[in-house]
């Protein structure tokens, strides 16, 4: 399956990444199963995405990390948001 | 359009005037927030805010239907600024119509405070060529955390 | 002119998009009343708002001046209508701002909820030929009186 | 002395009159004899000046009945206010 990965503010900038798409294999179901293959690609990424205040969202919406993924999902991580 | 994301210069006392002519409602509340020059630890330049501009929209949209749902309103309207902006620029915009003030002025304080923690935007600041992300307040969290333990609808 | 206390039409839109434009503070509330069209007991075609008109311009330049001190303000204004009005006619125009949404907000409601009670305007109604003048409702004197325990400078 | 009073509202109304230029004596000194005095021209002035609901001001401030009144001031009764 396909997925969109986005990323903002300082994990977008600690990661040096803004956007990936990625191909999964369909074992990989979850939220956290993404964050670690994603965590595989080197220590800026495992730290990174272990963050205590992460927050990730699937389709735009906030989840925790036992939340489902499937095809065409878009998933982002990002720190608090500090808008208004 | 009731909820507006945009990069471009917003101008609230355009939204207003609109607002109030297409809902002159017995009572009507603002909010306009601008960029300050200043912050906790001095002068403030300019300002960054990042967006995820599809998921700011869609939550906008939530909170203002919650907000209708919940204080009765008979009208809504949420802009918000995102990109560089300068010091006194307008970042948001928020109104709020009902037939009695208090459900006119709760709405809008309600949109804000959760705008503040559930609107995926994030700010940086930069002052003397120095820039840092703006990290999250706890007057912030907590005045969101008074709407909820009435959120009966979450 | 902080406090403007008119029998001519007033114009929320514009004297936002003037409060904007000289104070954009971190924070500005606003709050428009407009003439509603119903009331307790059913519809309600004009109004009119009787006024003592020296008498309202101190009690709001007074009432300003502690929203002010109260609620750290960067400033505020005041605008009261009075007189013949139509349904959807603008009646009052508040706006204030601080560094801090939340004084913002605050000092507005203040403002709001102390001048129903505290002004002195007189409503009286008209429907259908009939006419009466409006009674104080007991949410009012209530809202009132929230902001009187802490009223230390009274 | 010479005092002005004002009357808005229902109480305007009720005593069909909107303001009054009085010469008083000096020992009329409060606004409760003022009250009182005013009472003399009828039961319309001496029914809608007891009102337990009557405000009064002197110099555009409220005040208690007690308020002491001097020589150019300006009185006002009204009823119970409602703007906004």
């Amino acid at each position: 399956m396909t997925i969109t990965v986005k990323f903002f503010s300082l994990i977008r900038e600690a990661l040096e990444t803004e956007q990936l798409t990625l191909e999964l294999t369909d074992s990989l179901r979850t939220v956290e199963a993404l964050k670690n293959e994603l965590g595989l690609r080197g220590k800026a990424w495992s730290e990174t995405l272990s963050h205590p205040n992460l927050i990730q969202a699937v389709n735009q919406r906030v989840v925790f990390p036992e939340e489902g993924i499937e095809d065409g999902d878009e998933v982002a991580f990002f720190p608090p948001m500090t808008g208004g | 359009m009731l909820v507006h994301v945009t990069d471009e210069t917003i101008d609230p006392g355009d939204l207003a005037t609109r607002f109030y002519s297409r809902h002159p409602d017995a009572a009507v509340a603002t909010f306009a927030g601008f960029v300050r020059d200043f912050n906790d630890y001095g002068r403030v330049d300019s300002l960054f805010l990042e967006c995820y501009v599809e998921m700011a929209t869609r939550v906008l949209n939530d909170l203002g239907n919650k907000a209708k749902q919940r204080f009765g309103l008979r009208a809504w309207q949420i802009v918000h600024r995102y990109g560089e902006m300068e010091t006194a620029d307008p970042i948001v915009f928020v109104a709020t119509s009902a037939d009695h003030r208090v459900e006119a002025f709760a709405a809008c304080e309600f949109v804000m405070d959760t705008l503040k923690t559930d609107a995926p935007f994030w700010k940086r600041e930069h002052s003397g060529g120095a820039g840092h992300w703006v990290t999250v307040k706890g007057v912030d969290t907590d005045r969101r955390e008074r709407w909820s333990t009435e959120d009966l609808d979450q």
